[in-house]
């Protein structure tokens, strides 16, 4: 099994009925995830996006490269600027939005603009989009990276441009790799699950800290009905695509 | 009503070397990228372009050295990869970068709308963005004056001039934006000057008979440009989607170092 | 989307003695007069209520003494006069009454919408009410953090309920509103509970052919009312204009003294 | 000749082609004044009202008791909404705004609040509407009374709602009486013209204080092409319902 199917999976459980998700660009795997828990366990969910549908329907989406593409918008039941979803989130009304991580360390914070030092760096990544902003506002954050690694789980960013874990808040901290599936915490990140086919070596191994191990199981993967859903989305495997960079 | 219908030469001739831009569109969606072409072929330059997330617009005018500084929340291509003359134009120092987070800038853009000298904005606090931005005096940490603590105020965005390209438009600048709309009516109401290219020009009747299709009135309005298929090779929703493989033949000529060609080619287009 | 069709009773439910309550339209247009008359039956009150520019909502309210204090820019009924009842409940100090101005409402609102603490709003100083204001908390004059001198700030407002008469709706609570808003998605984003009563009740797919028709999607409704004729004797723009008859013979009413008689046949009518 | 006619007369004459103007509720003769201007010297003119039809026909529009009337928008090119007219104004691009006043001091503030205190007042006047917002951002701040006595004209307001005349400001302030019409000056309140059919002395007689007078006129009235205009927006007079009070 691929392990963006397995990713999405986690992905989609995060997300419980009723509650206000969001995502934003380059976001194949999360736009699947929304539309997964959508038409399984919260049909209730409110899904708003990048390309501004609001509950666009299942049934009329197909996923392309762009998470802008209006086609992800079709059949919606109303326009959602992202301006507006970003108003629901300062009102603490966005339950989950899903973020990438470049670079992710201990506490879950994140960088997503460059590598080395910020004047003159060594690479100019995309940005953090709205990483600052919703970080630290919404209740549940979803970060996804799809390439466990030390350059990617490190010690210290070279950038902070997203907040992880804040004691003391009504915030959940969710960072799903290829191989793993982690909580943040005070004590830092607790590994919560390895997905299929991969060690506890193969993830710790593969970190340049330590995270929390104190019990862990494996994830669980999409179901035959589940993963049957996924390629109904994406008949064309776009959500591969961000692992062959 | 004055007509303002002009072609795109005219209407790139309201733009001057060093003015502030900003573009219609996120990523590979409703770009002005006809008016883009044209604004690389009038030879100016020294532009400070501004967007929340920008793409191929952003990277072809760094590409074509039209640009002194970008400011941003996120550039690039989504799954194809990173914008790559933006990438290199940074890495080598050539341009300024300046990071931006997308409730920031749209609460700025909202602030130029208003006409207000600032807006607050929630988050970003305890992030790296803050000091970076402070030192620029975009943004300034202040204590909410109702007692609910620290918050940003983020300065007004004022651009010299925004380009929006729309779906429809009538010759006296009334505008209709189709689907997503992100900023632009916000862009559209905060600059001191607005283009409109317009897929499609429709007579005034179009908005008269359903005054809510008027997205940005004509009062905001300098010039408006038919132009259909101008935001080729990014999507213009109802009528094109992105076209995808022109995109990649974009970024594999760049990898190539073809993209002066790329270039060339894109303006004759126009 | 879940089901939120209840009826005008079950709307009022949601309202408790003491909220702050904004309700849509302004003047003689779109008031959710139904929903009030319904409301005041309830016997429910100490109401503070907030609007830009009411008209007969809150004059009618504060007549059936359901009104702690009102707050406005304007009050009245136009060419037709004073709001007799507030005006009287004023003079004779038994409501609290807070002159607004209309941006400030409106920032107000705006920022309540936007999750924001404040916002600027400019010109106001130099007048009276900056003292009124500044004395009851809602307004601060600060200094912009980037220079630009002193500005009022607003603090946000938002309502414990919002009641919006719109032309349409589906029974999730989708709703669009045709013609003039004036600041009713502003107030239907900033509160706390959203009551839309609707005009015409529509199929989903009505917003789906179309979702730019889609003014307040439904993720803001807390419930939805199917009234025809809910606004009356306000208007409700492309369904029925304000029956000014009707409105005179209210003010007539109330200059005979017969308030209560009105507003008994007011209830009676829905 | 009605002294509304005269009236309205004088608010078209300031509005400029191309200017942007605005009224609220309560503005029979304001909306009826911008109609004259754009249907004679001013075809340009930006129509902003608070009914919120941005330029509405002048064929399909008739004259109701209520300025918000939504068939005031009728055959509109755009929903205007009032806050965004208060945006343009805050950008100083709404060029005038029309505002009545209950008390008009010699500097053209005005009081639309209270007569006598605001606490406890003797009368509890309808509100500013937007003074206080737009009387000191506009470029031309058009007032007006139906009612020139003492009571409107006084010495000291009861309460400052709007601010008239402000030194070094690019801000001009037009008094409208159904006598005479005033400009604000840094001297005061300088008499600029007298309807037809008063008298210097009916104008200043009915003042408490003193204007500048340093040579004046007599009011332009409309002209019978102008007259027709006005009638045939406002078949029903409603313009007069105003002097009743």
């Amino acid at each position: 099994m691929h392990p963006a199917d397995v990713m999405i999976k986690v992905m989609a459980s995060q997300i419980k009925d009723g509650e206000v998700f969001l995502h934003g660009l380059a976001s194949p795997m999360p736009a699947l995830a929304m539309f997964l828990a959508k038409l399984t366990h919260a049909p209730n969910m409110v899904y708003l996006a990048v390309a501004e549908g609001i509950d666009p329907d299942p049934e009329k989406f197909k996923l392309y490269p762009s998470s802008a593409d209006p086609r992800h918008a079709a059949g919606c039941i109303g326009i959602g600027e992202l301006a507006e979803a970003f108003d629901l989130a300062a009102k603490g009304k966005v339950d989950g939005m899903f973020l990438g991580g470049a670079q992710i360390d201990k506490h879950a914070n994140i960088n997503l603009t460059c590598i080395g030092s910020y004047n003159k760096p060594k690479v100019k990544l995309p940005g953090g989009a709205a990483a600052a902003y919703l970080s630290p506002i919404v209740k549940k954050l979803i970060l996804w990276t799809t390439n466990h690694s030390k350059r990617t789980f490190v010690e210290k960013l070279d950038f902070k441009t997203g907040i992880g874990y804040e004691k003391g808040k009504d915030k959940k901290v969710v960072v799903i790799s290829n191989m793993a599936v982690f909580e943040a915490e005070e004590r830092g990140l607790r590994l919560i699950s390895v997905h299929p086919g991969f060690s506890i070596d193969d993830v710790l191994s593969e970190m340049s800290f330590e995270p929390v191990v104190d019990g862990y199981t494996t994830t669980q993967p999409p179901s035959d009905e589940e993963m049957k859903i996924i390629q109904k989305l994406d008949p064309e495997n776009v959500r591969y695509l961000e692992f062959k960079k | 009503m004055k007509d303002k219908l002009v072609d795109l030469d005219a209407a790139v001739d309201l733009v001057r070397s060093g003015d502030t831009l900003t573009f219609s569109g996120v990523s590979m969606v409703r770009k002005p990228m006809a008016f883009i072409a044209k604004l690389i072929q009038s030879g100016k330059k020294d532009f400070t372009i501004i967007d929340r997330e920008p793409g191929m617009d952003f990277d072809i005018l760094v590409a074509a050295g039209c640009v002194k500084c970008a400011r941003a929340a996120m550039v690039g291509f989504e799954l194809f990869g990173l914008a790559p003359n933006v990438r290199k134009a940074v890495q080598e120092g050539e341009i300024q970068f300046i990071e931006e987070t997308c409730g920031a800038v749209v609460n700025g853009l909202r602030a130029g709308a208003m006409g207000l000298p600032f807006l607050p904005v929630k988050g970003i606090i305890g992030t790296d963005l803050v000091e970076l931005h402070e030192k620029l005096g975009n943004w300034k940490i202040i204590n909410d004056p109702f007692g609910g603590g620290e918050i940003v105020a983020v300065k007004a965005i004022v651009p010299d001039v925004a380009v929006i390209h729309v779906q429809k438009a009538d010759r006296y600048g009334n505008a209709s934006l189709e689907g997503s709309r992100f900023e632009d009516v916000y862009k559209a109401k905060a600059a001191k000057k607005l283009i409109i290219t317009a897929e499609e020009m429709v007579p005034s009747d179009y908005f008269k008979e359903n005054p809510e299709r008027n997205t940005i009135p004509y009062c905001y309005t300098t010039a408006v440009v038919h132009v259909p298929e101008g935001a080729y090779p990014t999507a213009c929703p109802n009528y094109y989607p992105p076209d995808y493989e022109e995109v990649l033949r974009y970024l594999k000529m760049c990898r190539e170092g073809k993209v002066k060609e790329y270039i060339d080619e894109f303006i004759r287009r126009w």
